[in-house]
């Protein structure tokens, strides 16, 4: 059986050498192997989802070899209900972000070098089932993401780009320290997270561990005091690359939590939990309360999806399979909704070629199939029940009020928050006299149709009936909560 | 008998007197790099006849084990690189190119040759050969202000330092008696040695080293001499003596594996602290390039002595494999300074749009020296951080981390510079086909030892 | 055979067919959605046969797994929802077919029918749902569509305006509401309304979670605090206020305390804070209904204070009662509304101040106009009366005496101030010149139909009586009073508005008055109270987020490159100075070494 | 017989003079000339100590020889570059050539 989920990290780097061997100004078949390539990734990941074992609770599609026999690394690959939604996300919205994508003009074969090098990064990430192959992955992502911002960026790209790779590096150079740290702890030496998973280490250790690799967590999920470098890098970055960037790379930090810092270090998460879940709630009605204030529509989006996660770490903390359970779909949603809502402010951009929400007035009269999508999914990303957003928040929140009462309650005040800073942006963009600058505006053209009709069936079906993602992560899900 | 061990150094510094007396007849002065290259690969060739030959040679002043096999191969390889860096450069061809290539042999002789001594005597030799023959290369272009300047400079540092050097050893010949380094490590861990006299003569010996390998207090004249050299003998400078230095440091702390004095970890980590700190925090700020590399390869050395500080087999290890990377990334840096002739961080702008392909070989070897996972620096920062654990030293651990952090963003400063600004600096770039296959070896080699580092690897075996 | 649950397909069905194929089917699309609203009301009299002959409510299939337990999906049919369905069903009709009149000019005609038929579905989505979280659903569904039809004119900023706060009202009610259902949860572990009867639990959290239930519904039905949104969703098309704000979506909060009135009424506490806000509502909207010179306002004014008199009803026990209330109030309510909408139509303007004798004019509107008011001040032979007489008996019987006088109280305003409107409407002489014109066939029907239910639903109201209601006739002093303070009502209003009697000297009452008009200052205290702070807050936090905590990553970057601007002066490229840090290391080196 | 004490404190008076004398001179002779010194010293170290602790293959002169040979070597390596550099900026101070700075 041919190896798949190492042909779906590498599938990325055909696409590297094909595009490298096309000279340069045949840019539109540049374009066309890319879509080749990331519809290819999407197919694979969707014949992955398909023969995916939805009982077994071990890893599926264990790929081994061993590597470096001197460092103790090998090349070890699986997958199970926790990562299956995630990759899942990754093909699809690699696919979108590539649609998106046609319309970059400037220097396109270095785009999508950079692109397709992403794609193996983020893959990898989510698959890799040896710790330094999972950090390797994790930084890998970093050098093409640092091109793709700084060089198609805004007109701040060159410090948001900086500023992202320096923060993202801080944190994962901690995470370097802890998983030498654990390598060295763990009797037989081994960087294998499903053996480290059974090794127990001992209190001290544990709590110091725990925050060695939460830090770097926390800074892509970003949580409260590490966010500041979402807004920036979101605002500068071409529409795909944040699309990307919100719907994949928050996630990795998500993921990292539930694939490390809980197996491993299982009572330092029951002493942190309280702590986690004040700075998830912070997270959440802080992220609501600055978009509120926000005039730039990516910025406002940016800030929204940081108090989207910070649901996510609700869950975390609540420590149970239903929180466990809200905040694995909770990332997946966020992923889905917010590619979608990053493609509307893209689309926007591309024709107003600015952000400033007070630009704007009146367009759902001139552009009726942008407003629909549009309000379609402000309302999924506010919270409205009945769509996808709903589902994971009240799960995790469910999952957290057993525990922490009180901080549920402050964590749906702050939901009204959200619903008035979208329903404002909304107000403010589609509502009220047509202004005159936006009388030019085309209606959204099919390419850009095609690229969030996917997503806006997809928050349409989770939110009508979540059992479809819910029964793959299930067993995975109570494998984990069952250890605390 | 132990003239076999010998055979490389001899058939090259044949070589060398062949290039010397080639450079007077202008028709062989012309191909005098390429008698280079053959005599380096003549020697690449013989080493490994050495192996089987006795362990200590030429009136047991030289040792023939794995660590001299190691950094005898890791020379020679440095040079042929530097030999190729050299021919690319466009002022070496006016000056007398003859003499210039016979001093790189005579240079690699000498490394090679201190690399493998075994007693002070031989130590303080070819310490001091190299020495004076770095001068003269440092000031090779005399009628530039810039490279006579840095000449001088650094022979007034480098002759004070060995003159401490000096004095060090002849306290020790004192003490112990002999100048064998087994004899005194001997004595020394059996603590037949009246330790506070010893302490002070090692530290002398140590100045010596230390100025060789540019750790921090003993550093100072380097950035100034790596930004005056001609940018071949800078890189070679980075590499050659760097390697000499930590080899001795070696030999002469760490012979199998006991420290000479007991407060050798201390003193080593907290040197290594002290230069990764300054040498990256000072590299923020520069202007120029070449300095700007100066600083970087005084971070990598604190970087390498942190790997000394643990005193254990994987310790010595990490720095072999750290070594082996190191000299790849910084050929590829130096050799991008030489390849686009700027010297300027400004310079660089938009050099993305205007070639390139030396764009990406500087972007790639600078990622590399800042350590980032698929490339070849990753692999080598590793190693070390690993072995520093493992022996439990994790606020050394941090602050080296933390270090890399601070080292990336003047790397990335470099490469913002190249891909990101919009005015452009257009410079003509000077594309030797010898000049640009070797950038491209170095590229190749940061990819493959990142990714798929086997061949380097087998040193290292982590417990 | 359960065909329960498709009853909500129809409407949206038809929703999905107006909204993609609108452009084309142009007026057909009116057609389409009270075809579907036709087939849901027949769907609801199948199922109201079917109950009577003992279908009951069925589950669908597990949504969630919550806590290991599975919470299922199910449909719920008892008298309640079955009146539910057919008020909705058939009130919808009419107002369907009103609406192709009202409507026939509007450009974006398709998509008003297709928010319609949305909200229908959602409506009777929310009857049907068995457990808390598929009402939650539908509930939101509902407030969805009454952002999306208030704001149906978006050009107009106001309307956008008043979307924006009912959508955001009804929203802080619906986070009490979820948080009540999150207790509840945790209290007795269940969701499924049919357990409610069998609840035990700690009674202090259960009364918090009875309590946190009923603001979700004080969001919904306009009651007190969370009752500023109605008034200002006057602006959509008055149609959509005949359905959505008359009949429908604001009776929601008084169906949902129906619905788990086993949990009131098992916390006494509970009932009587549902009974408090109800009558503080009733009585607030009630006075300010009467100085208020918009004629749709006064009639959303009207509404918060019946539905306020409906959560008294419930309040003080009379589960029957309340819900017979809200059966025949949405009757004459939705007449009144679309009578109004039909002056409107015909006269364009909505000051009452500038109408005036228009009944010689426009004599059907005219008519039913006076049957609604009637119905409405509780005059004994309309359905008013019979309703509220149920209310003021229960609130007697149930030993509940200020909140029977708030009652009376509350039914001599509104006799009083629905009064004033038709007089100063209907009646008197034209005070501007407004040419008034008869409104088309299609508006008057449903005027005609819905006037008889007005007239008449007291009686059809029997069916629905015996279903659990004690004996009608228990005292005819209560019936007695309640026709007098009726009729005082309105020969009051008569006297002052076509006598123009002063009885009392305005300046005398112009306090009172003024803080009437502006409606207790209530939206100006939110203003100040609420959304001023929060505003300032978020401006804060952004500020607070931009300079502070991205501040203090900047400063790091900043010291590190003052650091290295100061060690960069130590390379001063004198040899000397070289020569010497080097001595000094050597030094200090050796010191270090020698004293340890 | 001279102690062999004398002769140590010789030797560091002379290494002493020698760093005093490259630390402070201002003239790039007079620091190649205190280096010289330095050297000396080192040498005098290494005849004494041959001589009075006596290790039978008179490593230490050997030794002193070398230095000797190697401390000329060196020094002419310097004055090249003296007179290079005097030659191009007639200066001889140290405070002449401090071009690269910082």
């Amino acid at each position: 059986m041919i190896p798949l989920l190492s042909s779906i990290i590498f599938l990325p780097l055909v696409g590297v050498l094909l595009v490298a061997l096309t000279p340069s100004r045949l840019d539109k078949c540049i374009k066309y192997t890319g879509l080749l390539i990331t519809g290819l990734g999407l197919l694979l990941s969707i014949y992955l989802v398909m023969c995916f074992d939805k009982t077994k609770s071990s890893m599926q599609f264990v790929e081994y070899c061993p590597w470096l026999t001197g460092l103790n690394i090998s090349y070890h690959l699986g997958v199970d209900g926790l990562s299956l939604a995630l990759i899942f996300l990754t093909a699809l919205l690699g696919f979108i972000a590539c649609l998106a994508s046609l319309n970059i003009q400037e220097k396109v074969k270095e785009y999508f070098i950079f692109y397709f090098l992403l794609m193996v990064g983020m893959f990898g990430t989510f698959m890799a089932l040896d710790l330094m192959l999972f950090y390797i992955f994790w930084e890998t992502v970093l050098i093409p993401m640092y091109f793709l911002i700084g060089i198609w960026g805004g007109p701040r790209r060159e410090y948001a780009a900086v500023k992202f790779f320096l923060y993202t590096l801080a944190g994962s150079v901690l995470m370097l320290l802890s998983i030498l740290t654990v390598y060295f702890l763990a009797q037989p030496h081994t960087f294998d997270i499903l053996k480290l998973s059974s090794v127990g280490f001992d209190p001290h250790w544990q709590m110091v561990l725990f925050l060695g690799f939460f830090v770097a967590f926390a800074v892509k999920v970003p949580l409260f005091p590490f966010h500041t470098w979402l807004p920036d890098a979101h605002v500068e970055a071409p529409t795909p690359v944040s699309v990307l960037l919100a719907g994949v790379l928050l996630k990795m930090g998500g993921y990292g939590i539930f694939r490390i810092c809980l197996p491993f270090f299982k009572d330092a998460a029951h002493n942190l939990a309280p702590a986690l879940a004040i700075f998830a709630v912070i997270n959440i009605v802080y992220g609501a309360c600055v978009a509120m204030a926000q005039t730039d529509f990516k910025k406002m989006v940016a800030y929204s999806s940081v108090s989207h996660m910070g649901f996510v770490i609700l869950g975390v903390a609540a420590l149970n399979s239903t929180g466990f359970n809200g905040a694995v779909l909770e990332m997946f949603n966020h992923g889905i909704i917010t590619g979608g809502m990053f493609l509307m402010v893209g689309v926007l951009y591309d024709r107003a070629h600015t952000r400033d929400l007070s630009q704007f007035g009146g367009l759902s009269s001139s552009m009726p199939f942008y407003a629909f999508c549009l309000t379609f999914l402000s309302l999924a990303s506010l919270g409205l029940p009945g769509l996808s957003g709903f589902v994971g928040e009240f799960l995790s929140l469910v999952g957290a009020f057993g525990h922490y009462p009180w901080l549920v309650v402050l964590a749906a005040i702050g939901l009204i928050v959200g619903v008035a800073y979208f329903l404002y942006m909304l107000q403010r963009v589609l509502l009220g006299t047509l202004n005159p600058k936006c009388v030019s505006y085309g209606d959204m053209t099919a390419l850009d149709l095609i690229s969030v009709v996917p997503l806006i069936i997809i928050t349409f079906i989770v939110g009508f009936y979540p059992q479809i993602v819910l029964t793959f992560q299930q067993v995975t899900i109570n494998g984990i909560a069952h250890l605390f | 008998m132990s003239i076999q061990f010998l055979f490389p150094e001899l058939f090259l510094f044949a070589m060398a007197l062949w290039v010397l007396f080639g450079s007077a007849f202008p028709s062989l002065r012309k191909i005098s790099d390429f008698f280079a290259t053959l005599g380096i690969l003549g020697a690449l060739l013989i080493l490994p006849l050495t192996t089987n030959s006795s362990t200590v040679a030429f009136f047991d002043l030289l040792i023939n084990d794995p660590i001299s096999y190691f950094f005898r191969f890791l020379i020679l390889l440095a040079s042929v690189l530097i030999i190729f860096l050299s021919s690319g450069d466009k002022r070496i061809e006016e000056e007398h190119k003859g003499e210039y290539f016979f001093f790189i042999l005579s240079l690699t002789v000498s490394l090679m040759l201190a690399v493998s001594s075994r007693s002070l005597l031989m130590v303080y030799i070819t310490v001091e050969a190299v020495s004076i023959i770095s001068y003269i290369l440092i000031g090779y272009f005399r009628n530039d202000k810039f490279s006579s300047e840095a000449g001088l400079k650094y022979f007034l540092f480098g002759a004070l330092s060995t003159g401490i050097m000096l004095y060090g050893v002849s306290l020790i010949y004192g003490l112990c008696g002999s100048l064998d380094l087994n004899m005194i490590a001997n004595l020394a861990q059996g603590g037949h040695v009246f330790l506070p006299a010893f302490i002070l003569a090692v530290v002398f010996i140590l100045v010596g080293l230390a100025f060789k390998c540019s750790l921090v207090p003993f550093h100072m004249v380097a950035p100034d001499a790596y930004q005056g050299a001609p940018t071949a003998v800078s890189a070679f400078l980075s590499i050659g003596p760097k390697a000499m230095g930590f080899a001795l440091l070696i030999r002469l702390f760490l012979t199998n594996q006991t420290p000479l004095i007991p407060q050798w970890t201390t003193l080593a980590s907290g040197l290594a602290i002290i230069t990764m700190i300054i040498g990256n925090i000072i590299a923020l700020k520069q202007t120029n390039v070449k300095r700007m590399l100066a600083y970087s390869s005084i971070a990598h050395a604190g970087f390498m002595l942190m790997a000394l500080s643990v005193v254990h087999q994987v310790g010595i290890q990490a720095l072999l494999v750290y070594l082996f990377i190191y000299v790849f990334m910084n050929v590829g840096a130096f050799g991008c300074v030489i390849l686009t002739n700027r010297e300027e961080v400004d310079d660089y702008a938009g050099l993305s749009r205007q070639n390139p392909l030396a764009a990406l070989i500087m972007a790639t070897s600078l990622l590399s020296l800042a350590g980032l996972p698929p490339l070849a620096g990753f692999m080598a920062k590793f190693v070390v951080i690993a072995a520093v654990i493992q022996a439990k030293s994790y606020t050394l651990a941090l602050i080296a981390v933390a270090n890399s952090v601070v080292a990336l963003f003047y790397y990335l400063r470099i490469i913002k510079v190249m891909y990101l600004s919009k005015n452009d600096c257009i410079k003509p770039i000077n594309c030797s086909p010898v000049l640009i296959l070797v950038l491209i070896v170095t590229v190749i080699a940061n990819i493959l030892l990142g990714l798929w580092p086997q061949g380097i690897m087998h040193i290292i075996t982590l417990p | 055979m359960n065909i329960a649950h498709y009853i909500p397909l129809f409407p949206f069905l038809a929703f999905v067919i107006n909204i993609f194929m609108g452009r084309r089917l142009k007026v057909a699309s009116a057609y389409v959605s009270i075809a579907a609203c036709v087939l849901a009301f027949i769907f609801s009299l199948l199922v109201f046969q079917g109950f009577s002959a003992g279908q009951g409510s069925y589950s669908l299939g597990t949504w969630l797994v919550i806590n290991g337990k599975s919470l299922n999906f199910g449909v719920i049919v008892d008298p309640l929802t079955i009146m539910m369905l057919l008020i909705v069903t058939f009130i919808g009709c009419f107002i369907l077919i009103y609406s192709i009149g009202y409507m026939h000019d509007d450009p974006r005609f398709s998509r008003y029918f297709a928010y319609i038929s949305l909200f229908m579905s959602s409506m009777l989505g929310l009857v049907l749902a068995d457990n808390f979280i598929l009402l939650l659903i539908f509930w939101e569904g509902v407030g969805l569509c009454s952002y999306l039809l208030i704001a149906f004119w978006y050009e107009r900023p106001a309307a956008a305006a008043a979307g924006l706060k009912a959508f955001i009202t009804t929203r802080i009610g619906d986070t009490g509401f979820l948080v009540g259902i999150l207790i509840l949860f945790f209290a007795c572990g269940t969701f499924h309304f049919t357990d409610l009867k069998s609840v035990t639990g700690p009674e202090s959290l259960l009364t918090l979670a009875a309590i946190l239930i009923f603001t979700g519904a004080m969001g919904k039905s306009a009651q007190f605090p969370l009752h500023v949104w109605l008034p200002d969703a006057m602006e959509g098309p008055t149609a959509v206020s005949a359905l959505i704000h008359a009949a429908t979506m604001v009776a929601a909060g008084v169906y949902l305390v129906a619905r788990c009135f086993p949990l009131f009424s098992a916390h006494p506490m509970a009932l009587q804070t549902v009974a408090v806000i109800g009558g503080i509502s009733a009585l607030m909207a009630a006075t300010i209904a009467t100085v208020n010179n918009d004629i749709k306002r006064v009639l959303a004014y009207s509404t918060i204070s019946q539905l306020g008199l409906m959560m008294l009803g419930l309040g003080v026990g009379g589960l029957s009662a309340g819900t017979f209330h809200l059966m025949t109030h949405a009757f004459f309510k939705a007449l009144l509304f679309l009578c109004a909408g039909s002056v409107i139509h015909a006269v364009g303007t909505q000051d009452i101040q500038k109408m005036g004798g228009l009944l010689s004019k426009m004599k059907i509107t005219g008519a039913t106009f006076c049957i609604g008011t009637l119905a409405l001040a509780g005059v004994p032979p309309f359905a008013g009366f019979w309703s509220k007489d149920e209310i003021l008996l229960t609130a007697w019987n149930n030993h509940h005496p200020i909140l029977f006088v708030v009652a009376l109280l509350t039914s001599f305003l509104t006799a009083f101030y629905m009064a004033r409107l038709i007089f100063l409407v209907l009646f008197g002489s034209a005070r501007s010149q407004l040419h008034a014109h008869e409104s088309p066939l299609t508006m008057t029907i449903p005027l005609m139909v819905l006037s008889v239910f007005a007239a008449f639903a007291g009686f059809i109201g029997a069916p629905i009586k015996e279903v659990g209601m004690e004996a009608h006739g228990g005292s005819f002093l209560i019936m007695a009073i309640s026709t007098v303070v009726s009729l005082t009502g309105l020969g009051l209003a008569y006297l002052l508005y076509i006598r123009r009697i002063v009885l009392i000297p305005v300046s005398s009452v112009s306090g009172l008055h003024n803080l009437l008009v502006n409606k207790y200052y209530i939206d100006e205290i939110y203003d100040y109270v609420l959304i001023k702070p929060c505003l300032r807050l978020c401006q804060g936090s952004f500020v607070f987020d931009a300079k502070i905590v991205d501040g203090l990553v900047n400063a790091m970057a900043s010291i590190t490159q003052f650091f290295s601007g100061l060690l960069r002066k130590t390379q001063t490229g004198l040899i000397q100075n070289y020569l010497f840090v080097q001595i000094l290391s050597l030094v200090l080196l050796l010191i270090w070494l020698l004293k340890i | 017989m001279i102690p062999l004490v004398y002769f140590i404190f010789l030797s560091a008076f002379l290494f002493c003079v020698g760093i005093y004398g490259a630390l402070t001179r201002r003239n790039v002779i007079g620091i190649l000339v205190s280096i010289e010194l330095i050297l000396n010293a080192a040498n005098i170290n290494l005849v004494a100590f041959n001589k009075y602790l006596g290790t039978p293959d008179g490593m230490g002169q050997v030794f002193s020889l070398f230095v000797i040979a190697i401390a000329a070597a060196a020094s002419v390596v310097g004055l090249i570059l003296i007179i290079a550099i005097y030659r191009d900026r007639k200066a001889l101070f140290t405070d002449g050539f401090t071009l690269m700075k910082e």
